[in-house]
């Protein structure tokens, strides 16, 4: 076997300087030469002149597992307790093994490496980050899908609402007259509720300002409303909310 | 270089850049004249433009860009949308529509008219630029007189309030005009 | 949406994105199902393989990506300030392959093949962004887990960690996986 001049500091640490001296041998893995192996790597340890010893302990402590196995090969082999021969170098050669297969696969990574690594990548699109951004706080993102029509619809809803409210309190003031409140005019007024606000409580429809007069007229007019079938009642539990909505027929305010 | 290559060449370097390179920049880079790079560039914008790529190469005073198809945006701006906003509230609508119809009102006025509190909507939509203060009412208190924004105008394509469609008869326009 | 027309919006999707964007992503911005819109990415990215594009597009984990063609490199380093990163320590390279194949794994694993610190080699993977912390193991002291991220699949032109290449045979691959 040729002459070795490698020097220590090459190597990251003892499994490699051993990996590459049984390469360079051209040696089996599985049937290592261990006199001349440990020969070759003793040369490197006692040729360098490193002080590191946090550096060099590693070396050492592979050194002497190396003697420790040369010393093993000369003794008659053990047996274990299916009576085969242990081989000392089994251990080495099995970390040796498993760092192999890493070795090599970290060459396959280098040749991919080499081959795609040199792919670019764009910057994403500046109007990109604008887009998104003002995306979520503008106009648009806000007011998606809003039509003028919505505006218009909205406003007379409310101003629908909001009148016969007013109608509730202003009445509130007048001194109390035998027909301040018709059951026809309670039932238009419900109808238009129902219309507007297809489902809501029964005490929605009064205000806080409704007499006791307006409250009886409405809840007739709501009787005959459920019985002409216009509105649907029903309560979820004994005492609670009565709620009404919109029934079968088509209501024509 | 073959023709094909250089096509290839233009189109890394394009897309890397994402901005625009200049034709000095492309031709030295292909070691060509630049006449005939241009002429290269162009042949190469008007096969992106015939297939209907939606990567497209732009001219900008002797540089060049590359871009996306101007009809593929509606769907680029989809998918910087995908975490939309949650949609705009009944109660904001409705503040806007009094805002709109009634402008300039208060947010006394506004509560009147809706019977509920309107400082949420009123922020969410001064946030928005969809209305803004346009003064103090003179009554007590001086309250904030609010108004639609141009922001809002523009949002329905109109160019000014005058522009807002009129609401059916029946429901009074503006009935007690602050 | 016509074929063609679902080619254009996926090239300019990915060409403004830059970065990769998940199938979903793309499969809801056309209103297509994800199998129809993955063929269709797939026949787009053959597409541009096949005339020798400039452009690209690769799979990176069910996300999509449009990168420059690798043999447009040696033109295109220069100008856009692309120089090729060094190349990857022994050290670091071998680091990595035990993280890719082993993930997830600890520190400690990884030394106990090494046979030395992996401290700097976990640190520069970290830094480069290839490997990333993907867990704590449930063991006394809850050593760090790590494995590799989209980035090595990226940088190593895999579009998933199944196409790792194949760790040599007759030696068991993960006979002790953590």
């Amino acid at each position: 076997m040729e002459q070795v001049t490698l020097k220590l500091d090459n190597f990251e640490g003892p499994l490699s300087l051993l990996y590459h001296l049984i390469e360079k041998n051209k040696v089996d893995i599985y049937d290592i030469p261990i006199f001349e192996i440990t020969k070759q790597y003793m040369d490197v340890i006692y040729g360098s002149d490193i002080k590191d010893m946090e550096f060099i302990s590693g070396f050492i402590v592979m050194a002497s597992t190396l003697m420790e196995i040369k010393s093993k090969m000369l003794l008659p082999r053990q047996k274990n307790d299916e009576g085969e021969e242990i081989d000392p170098r089994e251990e080495l050669v099995n970390r040796l093994v498993e760092y192999k297969k890493y070795r090599e696969a970290a060459e396959k990574l280098r040749e991919k490496e080499n081959l795609y690594a040199v792919r670019l990548f764009k910057e994403p699109d500046p109007v990109l980050s604008i887009i998104k951004s003002d995306y979520k706080s503008s106009v648009e993102g806000f007011m998606d899908g809003v039509t003028f029509d919505d505006i218009i619809n909205a406003f007379k809803r409310v101003m629908a609402v909001k009148e016969m409210r007013t109608d509730n309190i202003k009445s509130g003031f007048k001194s109390v007259s035998h027909d301040e409140f018709t059951i026809e005019e309670k039932m238009k007024y419900l109808k238009e509720l129902i219309y507007l606000t297809p489902k809501l409580k029964f005490a929605d429809v009064f205000s806080k300002s409704s007499t006791r007069s307006e409250i009886a007229v409405t809840f007739l007019a709501l009787l005959e409303l459920i019985k002409t079938g216009a509105v649907f009642i029903s309560q979820d539990y004994n005492f609670g909310d009565i709620t009404i909505s919109k029934g079968r027929e088509v209501l024509s305010i | 270089m073959k023709m094909d290559e250089m096509e290839s060449v233009i189109e890394a370097i394009l897309f890397v850049s994402g901005k625009e390179v200049s034709l000095s920049v492309i031709a030295d880079t292909l070691e060509m004249d630049k006449a005939t790079t241009r002429a290269v560039i162009k042949s190469l914008a008007e096969k992106y433009e015939s297939r209907k790529s939606g990567i497209r190469i732009i001219e900008l005073d002797g540089s060049y860009q590359m871009c996306s198809a101007p009809e593929c945006f509606p769907y680029i701006k989809n998918i910087c949308g995908a975490h939309k906003q949650q949609a705009m509230t009944q109660s904001v609508l409705e503040t806007l529509s009094i805002i709109a119809y009634k402008q300039p009102v208060t947010k006394a006025q506004i509560e009147e008219i809706r019977g509920v509190s309107a400082d949420h909507a009123v922020n969410k939509l001064m946030e928005k630029g969809l209305i803004a203060e346009t003064g103090r009412l003179d009554a007590p208190g001086k309250p904030i007189l609010f108004g639609t924004t141009k922001e809002f105008l523009r949002h329905f394509g109109l160019s000014s309030a005058e522009e807002l469609p009129e609401l059916e008869s029946g429901l009074e326009h503006n009935e007690e005009k602050a």
